[in-house]
């Protein structure tokens, strides 16, 4: 009834094609700008949290919903699960950072007059960063597959057993993804500009990832129904996913505004210096940054009929999902680079770890039904509609 | 619309669409209680302290408070956020819960959103009350005068002033357009008289027409939609009276996020802790169940541990930034003449929601009251705690100082109560304490079993 | 430039009878005679609603005019003119500008003609204004509680003058009279009457000071102190910022020969040994606690040990290190030096001359040529007085601004003295216990309603002329005299005419005629003769190697010990009913409204005390403030409280610690070598303003050693460079096109005096709250003086701060005022628009320096609500309210309020200037704070202009802003503190 | 003084009533209203009802509460009175989003409630009429309004299993 997905040879060849070019890309971009280790590292630190964070963001979302107890996504959850399984894939490109950490992280090398950076050596150090960012690695690994396990087990069993320990393995994951989410984009990426911080951090680069990620998801899905495949996914779906596009850019801005708002209000040259330095340098970017990943969401998927049509999903996903590489860019260049960089180097590594993700979701997406057909909820998510 | 058979049903018992009715319509028949009115007479002299501790205070000054040139705000505007907290349960519930298609909303929706407004009622007497000026509270509006001079729009207090009064516009829209129907179903129920008149005049002409209900539930989406991101600014303004400022514990950007699920920790815990006792109260057992107790409960996990998350970042954050009055406000909370509040807040807020965790707990009457009045505590104490520690030690130790409420304080808090309270009665006698309509809208996929009735 | 006015021709003084007086603010058409238009002047000044309804209830007929010195025609209603006279209290004597408001005098300013004090007034000075308008203070002549007219009064007293019992005194005891004209009426008196005995008694005694000097000189005289001509100061429990003998003169000297701005790189070095902590004391660079006992041993000790130095014989003392130390160092900087003790001890304090005479100090420091007139008062002769009067000999005792029986109650004996004496005057200004006793009270008017003058200095006279007529119906002691004496006219013609015949002379006229320099003289309050001057006396060594062999060891054990002082408000208790006063906050304690007994941390600790236990010492139940760097066995308790009959702020507040002094070796001792204390059980909440003293590792005064300065001036100050460089912000600036005010407070000079909290309450109708209100932090003060102890708590440092507004140019509490009450002004001036202001305090709290005030309660009766004020001083009583500056709105209940820079004063000389068509001049516009600072720590100007002192000073490596890494941009910087010590040379 | 006349009938389930619906369409038979004690699934896709276009006017509204909360905000701070608060820029963006945003839902829910209200007929002392008090009870009702045919109406409501069928005349 639910057509599998054959990873065919054509996609592959589509897939390691694309690959080739973004390595042959990232080869030249290397090559030119050996004597700029920053922008290389950056590149590496962007592209692979950016992707990880898209797969946990993936991850996030399955997990939500069977806490959640929702019924609808039942009909799109195996591409989310899919997603989520780069994870360790993600992690290695994660452990390359620990290579790059000096072009990266200024407090790997304090002044030794720089009180402040000094005072954060117990937590900001290479070994223990190194340690932190293993145990992330480790955790999440661990713990998509422990979900993805789990829902394929549903394919051969109907025992709601399963279906009570995948609510507990999710009430776990959501737990200790709590607790990561946030250490690991401090650790990651708001150290990078060291002597600055800001508590809401944590909760925005989660938040901009999993917008991501539901954007990912939507193109993959768009993708997937070109080829032919889930078929059975229909309006109403697509009206939900659409929301939670639509809902959470609007969250994703609300934070980004928090956050702004407050540090522009008190002025505090400790927390203003990341902005000052954004604007005046990266003005344009970001800018861009906001109006991308705020307006254009906001205003596409305002209307209902536009939620309720792939194409303009597609559309506004597309964006979203570029809007938040810039978002990423944003958090990292400043602090790295200290200038904008776009060139040979970002587009062919961007190229290269997006193969490789698309690489890895379709063959985990090939590996399993393309749906839980076992799911207690299954029917749910046909029987159902949005109100008028 | 197909419901899975793995899922609870949310209204227990043998109900048909009239027996809901009837069931709902019961505890507004009949002569109230002693109980009912023991509980109203209490309320009103709660109330009328509260009237009195307000009148002192504005005869008097703010001097009757304990405040002083360190600690400008005190139990004042730690009740204003509580009370706004709790205001958030009701259109959290209406709206948010609407959009993610939560059926289980439809049984305390009703009551929730009352207390919504109710709790803003209360709320909003706080930044009133707390001026030195009150008769000249009026400033606070831009109004035109011959002078130009206008209001600041800088001010978070202003940006208050809009979103409560929005906020409070809002809800009292969406509750009362959810409660047209039901008073309907009331007036038709009830025999000629004027009793009837009044509900006639208060349904406005409902009549149950297709196409009203499809523009009802048409605006009830929308006004869900607009609600949402209403109630995330509510709280977020509020958090803003405080992350905009410079002091230490204050000026922090989780503010906005964290209260507001602070917001519907508190305002769910408060929910729990009367919809337990008026469903006992007004035998509304069938429809307020344990399925409606461990979907609130879930939600009280998860925004107890997001305030658990915040405060533990806060913490972190603090000691990380390398500023000594961030560090040294953090430890003066944990360790300050303060101590106890801040762990009593700790202990309500971040450990005992956990118990929850625990299916039996979780799904237990007894245990959930218990906890919900130790969500109520802890809540109150994190604003506690975020007024009074931050201000009593910030910058200059010159001008450091202690905070003792006095018994003005105290009453205009009790006050609070005796409003809400005596609205509440008021309330559960003279509307339906559940939304009739739309329980009847689930009945059939959600009731553990629905009797139709034969031709 | 202030306006000077001079006397006008007619001042001679005319009768009215029974006129009453009307509030009408007619003003004069001009056309009148001078006299007429000078008593239409009379009707309408100050003369509010409320004024009039004091002076309407006031039946006594205008006898004198006021001293008006200025045409009449010139008297702009709103306008505030300036009237030279001077202070003296019995204590100090500083000449003084009175700021005058439509006849209403609202603020007391140091004359800045007088090269000694300048424009600098201390606190108490400036609060004496407030005792003008108490309306505690005896209003008429009674007898035996009876109200008696002074015509009554003069027959009663010449009958008993012609009747008099030949056998017995008719004494007058006065403070230490340092009028000349007022001594020569005294002489009158006595030349008359023959048995009249005048008598001095100083309520706080000096008296061993005066003996020691006529032992090592020859002359019962005490010398002018030039601190500023010292480089090194040692002070033995001499409290000469604080109280000691001419603190508002000593804290001028003291802290221009500690400057180092305008290129100055040298600094006077500061030691202070000292058994309690004092405002001097806490101002040294190195202080060492030292028992009172030990005073004594300690001086032999150095004076043995700087004998040595200079060959002279004597005893040698052992010493202690820090003592060795000084020694040297005192040794090293001959003739530069300066050692004073304040302690009423002969031996002491001939010790102490011996030590200055070695060390050359005569001539430099201490000038033996120009000997001061305070303080003639001889124990001695007090004793003797009180056993005539015990042998009932005094006939008539005229208490004449004394007060012995509170001042010196000597167990009880000085009452049963009084008892004795048949008739008893109390003839004073202000309540006292004495004039309970007495069967007259003669009520003399406040200073500011007096004529008269003084000799501070020999040859250097000053002059008090009346700033407003009598409010009640007094007259001056010396009119009680003539009147006696049969002397005619009134006390004003005879000081006129005894400067013409005795002060007026040919190096003063410089050509002048007597009417011209009589004028130039009351305009300018101050007269220098610069050829008067005493012949400078020689040291004759007194037996300075026996007094030094009684002191070879030290005497302390674990006795506790009590020492009693003056502290910076209350001082000896004179003016103690005054509500500016009380509520000042004590400069090292901050505690106000109460006195308390200071215990050093170790020995509280040893005895289980904590603050406000309250403690029986010898019997008096004193709460205990614990203080560190108080000597660990030493009781320290401040005198001036526990008044039984002083009015009805004072009566009964603190306690009274007079009954603990005695007589020893015929001097008055304000120390006991050994007391009793013990803890009640009871507790006490003290009223203290500052409850936190340590800065908590925060940059908050910055400091440095001098070694370091010199090295690099931004020592100490590293972090500002810092902050500079990482100054960063997300909106530009606003551009201040015109001014852009700034104000420096340079924390090297400030010695914490607190004048500037007085000078500002006075000027901006600062609320007194009281100390419920206090305990409360409910405390009003625009400015305050934080004070910070660091390092050792049994000696710690002491940083001091002032605090007010910081005008900050991104100031958080302006963002936030819902209804725009307060915003920045186009010259950079956070202003506060009370009228709009509906009090959320919000600013309050995101104030991060916490300097804005809310009016709690109805403090100043401009609230609409009534019967709801909180008033325990009485300010908003009609007469008090006289003091109001109308320049600046009296905030009503429920309002914010804060410094506002002195806006007043900005808009009047920026109007002065505009209207003479000029430019404003740099300096012109003072700060009340700045104004009255005797230390001139304080500069205020335009920022804008690159050539005014505050730009200068911005410029200055020690400058800094106050939390400045908050990016508040504050006008107000601080430049930071420079000690006198090396790191490591410590003497303790 | 017009006189009109209706025929209702009632179906104690929602289910029976789209069936009897779908029918009473298949019949021809014009249905006037259809009135039920809650919203019935589906019932608008069978009535054929349009898409109610408040969503239009909450949005339209809500793009002029956002103009004027921006454009008064702006106004004031720059024209009006500028004041300098704290060092701010006078068109200070970011603080006047919180009123712009609370502005922007006040109207578009005004917009809703009042445009809900308006186009239902319903409000304060509106005068619809019952037909059957239980509708709001249980009963889900099809009214249909009798152009002098009222009997052929009835019988096919009868025909449809409508219980209670009744005629009802108004005046309007």
């Amino acid at each position: 009834m639910y057509k599998s997905f054959e990873f065919t040879q054509k996609i592959k060849t589509f897939l390691i094609a694309l690959m080739v070019i973004g390595a042959v890309l990232t080869v030249v971009g290397v090559v030119m700008n050996l004597d700029h280790g920053h922008r290389i590292w950056a590149n590496v630190l962007l592209n692979g949290f950016y992707f990880t964070a898209i797969a946990m963001g993936a991850a996030f979302f399955v997990v939500v919903h069977i806490l959640g107890e929702g019924g609808w996504q039942t009909s799109i959850q195996r591409i989310p699960e899919a997603i989520s399984q780069y994870v360790p894939i993600g992690g290695v490109t994660m452990l390359l950072v620990l290579v790059g950490m000096h072009d990266i992280y200024h407090w790997t090398h304090p002044d030794p007059d720089d009180t402040i950076l000094l005072g954060k050596v117990p937590f900001l150090n290479p070994v223990f960063f190194s340690i932190r960012t293993i145990v992330y690695i480790a955790v999440w690994t661990f713990l998509v597959f422990k979900i993805r396990k789990m829902s394929l087990a549903s394919d051969s069993s109907t025992d709601i057993k399963l279906f009570t320990k995948t609510r507990n393995w999710a009430g776990v994951f959501i737990v200790l993804f709590a607790i990561t989410s946030s250490t690991s984009a401090w650790d990651w990426i708001m150290s990078i500009d060291s002597h600055w911080f800001s508590t809401l951090f944590g909760w925005y680069m989660f938040v901009s990832s999993f917008v991501a990620a539901v954007a990912m998801i939507i193109i993959l899905l768009f993708v997937l129904r070109k080829m032919g495949y889930m078929e059975h996914v229909n309006e109403e779906h697509m009206h939900d996913l659409g929301k939670y596009l639509f809902g959470f850019s609007i969250f994703w801005a609300y934070l980004w505004v928090s956050q702004y708002l407050l540090i522009w209000y008190s002025n505090i040259p400790e927390e203003t210096i990341y902005f000052v330095q954004r604007q005046e340098d990266f003005g344009m970017i970001f800018w861009a940054n906001v109006i991308i990943n705020f307006l254009a969401p906001f205003l596409i998927l305002m209307a209902r009929g536009t939620k309720r049509k792939m194409n303009w999903l597609l559309i506004a996903a597309v964006i979203v999902f570029f809007g938040h590489w810039i978002d990423m860019y944003v958090a990292i260049w400043p602090g790295t680079l200290g200038h904008a960089d776009f060139g040979i180097l970002e587009i062919g590594m961007t190229t290269l770890v997006l193969g490789v993700f698309l690489f890895s979701f379709f063959r985990q997406f090939a590996k399993a039904p393309v749906v839980p057909e076992n799911h207690p909820y299954f029917k749910e998510s046909f029987d159902y509609d949005n109100i008028r | 619309m197909y419901v899975s058979p793995v899922r609870e049903p949310l209204i227990s018992g043998e109900k048909s669409y009239t027996k809901v009715t009837e069931d709902i319509y019961a505890p507004m028949t009949g002569k109230p209680g002693k109980a009912w009115y023991a509980g109203l007479t209490l309320a009103l002299l709660a109330l009328m302290f509260g009237m009195f501790s307000i009148f002192v205070t504005v005869w008097d000054g703010i001097g009757t408070w304990g405040l002083d040139r360190t600690i400008g705000w005190g139990w004042g505007i730690t009740n204003f956020v509580w009370w706004v907290g709790i205001g958030h349960a009701g259109t959290f519930i209406s709206a948010i819960l609407l959009l993610f298609r939560q059926k289980w909303r439809t049984s305390i929706n009703r009551s929730a959103e009352a207390m919504t407004i109710f709790a803003v009622m209360c709320a909003g007497l706080f930044p009133l009350i707390h001026m030195g000026r009150l008769p000249l509270g009026f400033f606070i509006f831009p109004y035109p005068n011959t002078r130009d001079v206008w209001v600041n729009f800088n001010s978070p207090l202003l940006w208050d002033v809009f979103a409560i009064s929005t906020y409070l516009t809002v809800s009292v829209l969406f509750w009362y357009m959810g409660l047209i129907p039901d008073i309907g179903t009331i007036r038709d129920k009830l025999v000629p008289g004027i009793k009837k008149k009044i509900y006639g005049f208060l349904s406005f002409g409902w009549t149950g027409s297709a196409r009203h209900w499809a523009r009802h539930e048409s605006m009830s989406l929308i006004l869900a939609g607009l609600a949402a991101p209403l109630v995330l600014s509510v709280h977020t303004i509020v958090s803003f009276d405080f992350a905009t400022s410079v002091i230490p514990g204050w000026h922090t950007t989780i503010f906005p996020p964290y209260f507001v699920s602070g917001a519907v920790f508190s305002g769910f815990a408060m929910v729990l802790t009367l919809m337990i006792i008026t469903r006992k109260a007004i035998n509304l057992e069938d429809y307020i169940t344990k399925t409606h107790l461990e979907s609130m409960n879930k939600i009280i996990i998860a925004t107890g541990s997001i305030v658990g998350i915040a405060y533990i970042t806060e913490l972190f954050i603090a000691w990380y930034s390398g500023v000594v009055y961030e560090q040294y406000a953090f430890v003066n909370r944990a360790f300050g003449p303060y101590w106890w509040a801040y762990w009593i807040m700790m202990t309500c807020n971040v450990i005992t929601p956990q118990l929850f965790w625990i299916k039996k707990i979780r799904r237990s009457f007894a245990a959930t009251f218990v906890i919900s009045i130790f969500v109520n505590i802890g809540m109150w104490f994190e604003r506690f705690v975020i007024i009074v520690t931050s201000l009593h030690r910030d910058f200059l130790p010159s001008s450091w100082s202690m905070y003792t409420p006095t018994w003005v304080e105290v009453g205009i808090y009790v006050g609070t109560f005796g409003l809400f309270f005596t609205l509440f009665f008021l309330f559960i006698r003279f509307f339906p304490v559940i939304a009739i309509a739309e329980v009847k809208s689930v009945l059939k996929t959600s009731a553990e079993k629905f009797i139709k009735k034969g031709k | 430039m202030k306006q000077y006015w001079k006397s006008i021709e007619d001042l001679i003084p005319e009768e009215e009878t029974g006129q009453e007086q009307k509030s009408s603010m007619v003003l004069s058409d001009g056309n009148d005679s001078s006299k007429n238009s000078r008593r239409d002047f009379l009707k309408y000044f100050g003369f509010s609603i409320a004024s009039a309804a004091v002076f309407a209830s006031c039946e006594r007929p205008v006898k004198k005019a006021i001293p008006l010195l200025i045409q009449p025609e010139e008297i702009k209603p709103g306008t505030s003119n300036y009237y030279a006279s001077a202070f003296y209290d019995g204590n100090e004597m500083v000449p003084i500008l009175v700021k005058v408001r439509d006849g209403r005098p609202i603020k007391i300013e140091g004359n800045d003609l007088c090269e000694l004090t300048g424009g600098s007034a201390s606190a108490r000075i400036q609060a004496s204004l407030l005792n003008l308008y108490d309306e505690s203070r005896p209003a008429q002549p009674m007898m035996d509680g009876k109200a008696i007219s002074w015509e009554q009064v003069d027959t009663d007293m010449k009958k008993v003058l012609e009747e008099w019992d030949a056998s017995k005194e008719f004494v007058i005891l006065t403070p230490s009279i340092i009028s000349p004209s007022t001594q020569n009426i005294i002489g009158e008196f006595k030349a008359k009457y023959p048995f009249v005995v005048h008598e001095t008694f100083d309520a706080f005694s000096y008296s061993a000071l005066r003996e020691a000097f006529e032992l090592n000189y020859g002359k019962a005289i005490i010398p002018s102190y030039r601190f500023d001509a010292a480089k090194l100061v040692v002070g033995f429990n001499a409290d000469f910022l604080g109280s000691w003998l001419q603190p508002t003169a000593f804290a001028r000297q003291y802290s221009k020969a500690r400057k180092l701005t305008g290129g100055q790189r040298e600094m006077m070095r500061h030691v202070q040994f000292e058994s309690t902590m004092s405002l001097t004391g806490s101002n040294a660079d190195e202080r060492v606690p030292m028992a009172a006992a030990d005073e004594a041993h300690y001086v032999a000790a150095l004076y043995s040990a700087i004998a040595g130095k200079a060959g002279v014989t004597t005893p040698s003392v052992k010493a202690t290190e820090a003592i060795q130390k000084i020694a040297d160092e005192l040794w090293s900087q001959k003739s530069k030096t300066l050692v004073v003790s304040g302690t009423n001890d002969v031996d002491i304090q001939s010790m102490i001359c011996g030590i200055n005479h070695l060390l050359g100090a005569e001539g430099t420091t201490i000038r033996l040529d120009s000997p001061i007139s305070l303080f003639q008062g001889d124990d001695k002769a007090f004793d003797a007085l009180l056993g005539r009067m015990e042998a009932s000999k005094v006939g008539v005792a005229m208490f004449w601004d004394t007060n012995p029986l509170y001042h010196a109650p000597l167990e009880g004996r000085t009452k049963a003295a009084l008892d004795k004496v048949d008739l008893k005057l109390a003839v004073n200004s202000q309540q006292t216990e004495t004039a309970q006793l007495c069967q007259y009270s003669l009520p003399t008017p406040h200073f500011l309603e007096s004529w008269d003058d003084a000799e501070l200095v020999t040859g250097m006279y000053s002059l008090t002329q009346p700033s407003i007529r009598p409010i009640f119906k007094t007259r001056q002691a010396q009119e009680n005299l003539m009147a006696w004496a049969g002397i005619d006219g009134k006390f004003y013609d005879y000081l006129k005419l005894y400067w013409k015949e005795n002060i007026y002379n040919t190096t003063l006229s410089k050509g002048k005629q007597f009417e011209t320099f009589w004028k130039t003289s009351l305009r300018d309050g101050v007269v220098l003769d610069e050829n008067k001057k005493e012949s400078a006396l020689s040291y004759r060594a007194s037996d300075l190697s026996s007094t030094t062999g009684k002191y070879k060891t030290a005497r302390s054990g674990n006795d506790l010990e009590l020492i009693m002082y003056q502290n910076v408000p209350i001082g000896d208790g004179t003016l103690a009913n005054n509500p500016w006063l009380q509520e000042l906050p004590d400069p090292v304690s901050r505690v106000c409204w109460d006195n308390y007994v200071a215990v050093s941390p170790a020995f509280a600790a040893l005895r289980g005390w904590t603050q406000g236990d309250v403690i029986a010492v010898n019997g008096i139940d004193l709460p205990v403030l614990i203080q560190p760097g108080q000597a660990r066995n030493t009781l320290a308790v401040a005198v001036g409280y526990g008044r039984k009959n002083a009015g009805r702020v004072a009566t009964d507040l603190g306690k009274d610690i007079y009954p603990l002094v005695s007589l020893k070796n015929g001097h008055r001792q304000y120390a006991l070598e050994k007391v009793e204390a013990v803890a009640t059980g009871s507790t006490y909440e003290l009223a203290a303003t500052q409850s936190h003293h340590s800065m908590e590792g925060r940059e908050l005064v910055r400091e440095t050693t001098i070694a370091e300065y010199l090295k690099n001036p931004a020592s100490g100050n590293e972090t500002h460079a810092k902050v500079e460089k990482l100054h960063t912000s997300l909106y530009s600036e606003h551009e201040y096109k015109g001014h852009h005010w700034g104000m420096s407070i340079d924390l090297n000079s400030c010695i914490g005096c607190n004048a500037c909290v007085v000078a500002c309450s006075a000027e901006n109708n600062v609320p007194v709250v009281g100390r419920n209100e206090v305990r409360r932090s409910h405390e009003m003060h625009w400015i305050r003086l934080d004070r910070y102890y660091a390092g050792d708590t049994d000696n710690p440092e002491v940083v001091r701060q002032p605090v007010m507004c910081q005008h900050c140019d991104n100031a958080p509490c302006e963002n936030v005022c819902p209804v725009a009450a307060t915003n920045h002004s186009t010259e950079g001036i956070n202003q506060m628009a009370y009228n709009r202001c509906i009090g959320t305090r919000y600013c309050n709290n995101n104030c991060p320096y916490k300097v804005r005030r809310f009016n709690w309660y109805d403090y100043t009766g401009a609230d609409t609500i009534p019967n709801n004020r909180v008033d325990p001083a009485g300010m908003t009583l009609d007469l008090k309210r006289m003091v109001l500056n109308p320049d600046v709105t009296v905030r009503a209940k429920g309002v914010i309020e804060k410094c506002s820079m002195c806006i007043q004063r900005i808009q009047d000389k920026k109007l002065t200037a505009k209207r003479d068509g000029r430019v404003l001049e740099d300096g012109e516009i003072k700060t009340a704070c700045q104004q009255t600072c005797p230390a001139e720590a304080i500069t205020f100007g335009d920022m804008n202009d690159p050539k005014s002192k505050i730009s200068v000073l911005l410029k200055d490596a020690r400058q800094y802003g106050l939390l400045e890494e908050l990016h508040t941009l504050p006008s107000v910087v601080y430049l930071s503190k420079v000690r006198n010590k090396d790191k490591n040379k410590t003497l303790s | 003084m017009q006189e009109k006349t209706y025929v209702s009938g009632y179906f104690p389930d929602d289910k029976d009533l789209i069936v009897a619906i779908k029918e009473l369409q298949e019949k021809n038979v014009a249905i006037t209203d259809v009135r039920t004690p809650f919203p019935v699934h589906g019932l608008d896709t069978v009535l054929k009802m349009r898409r109610s276009r408040l969503p239009r006017a909450g949005f339209i509204a809500g793009v002029i509460g956002c103009a004027i909360g921006f454009g008064f905000q702006a106004w004031v701070f720059t024209e009006a009175w500028p004041l300098n608060f704290g060092g701010k820029p006078f068109m200070s963006v970011p603080s006047f989003i919180p009123v712009t945003f609370e502005l922007t839902v006040l109207f578009a829910a005004f917009a809703l409630v009042f445009g809900f209200l308006m186009r239902s007929n319903l409000g304060p002392g509106s005068d619809n009429i019952i037909f059957d008090e239980e509708v709001t009870n249980d009963r889900f009702q099809i009214l249909l309004e009798a152009d002098g045919n009222a009997d052929s109406l009835q019988e096919s409501l009868q025909s449809v299993g409508a219980l209670g069928v009744q005629l009802h005349e108004v005046k309007s």
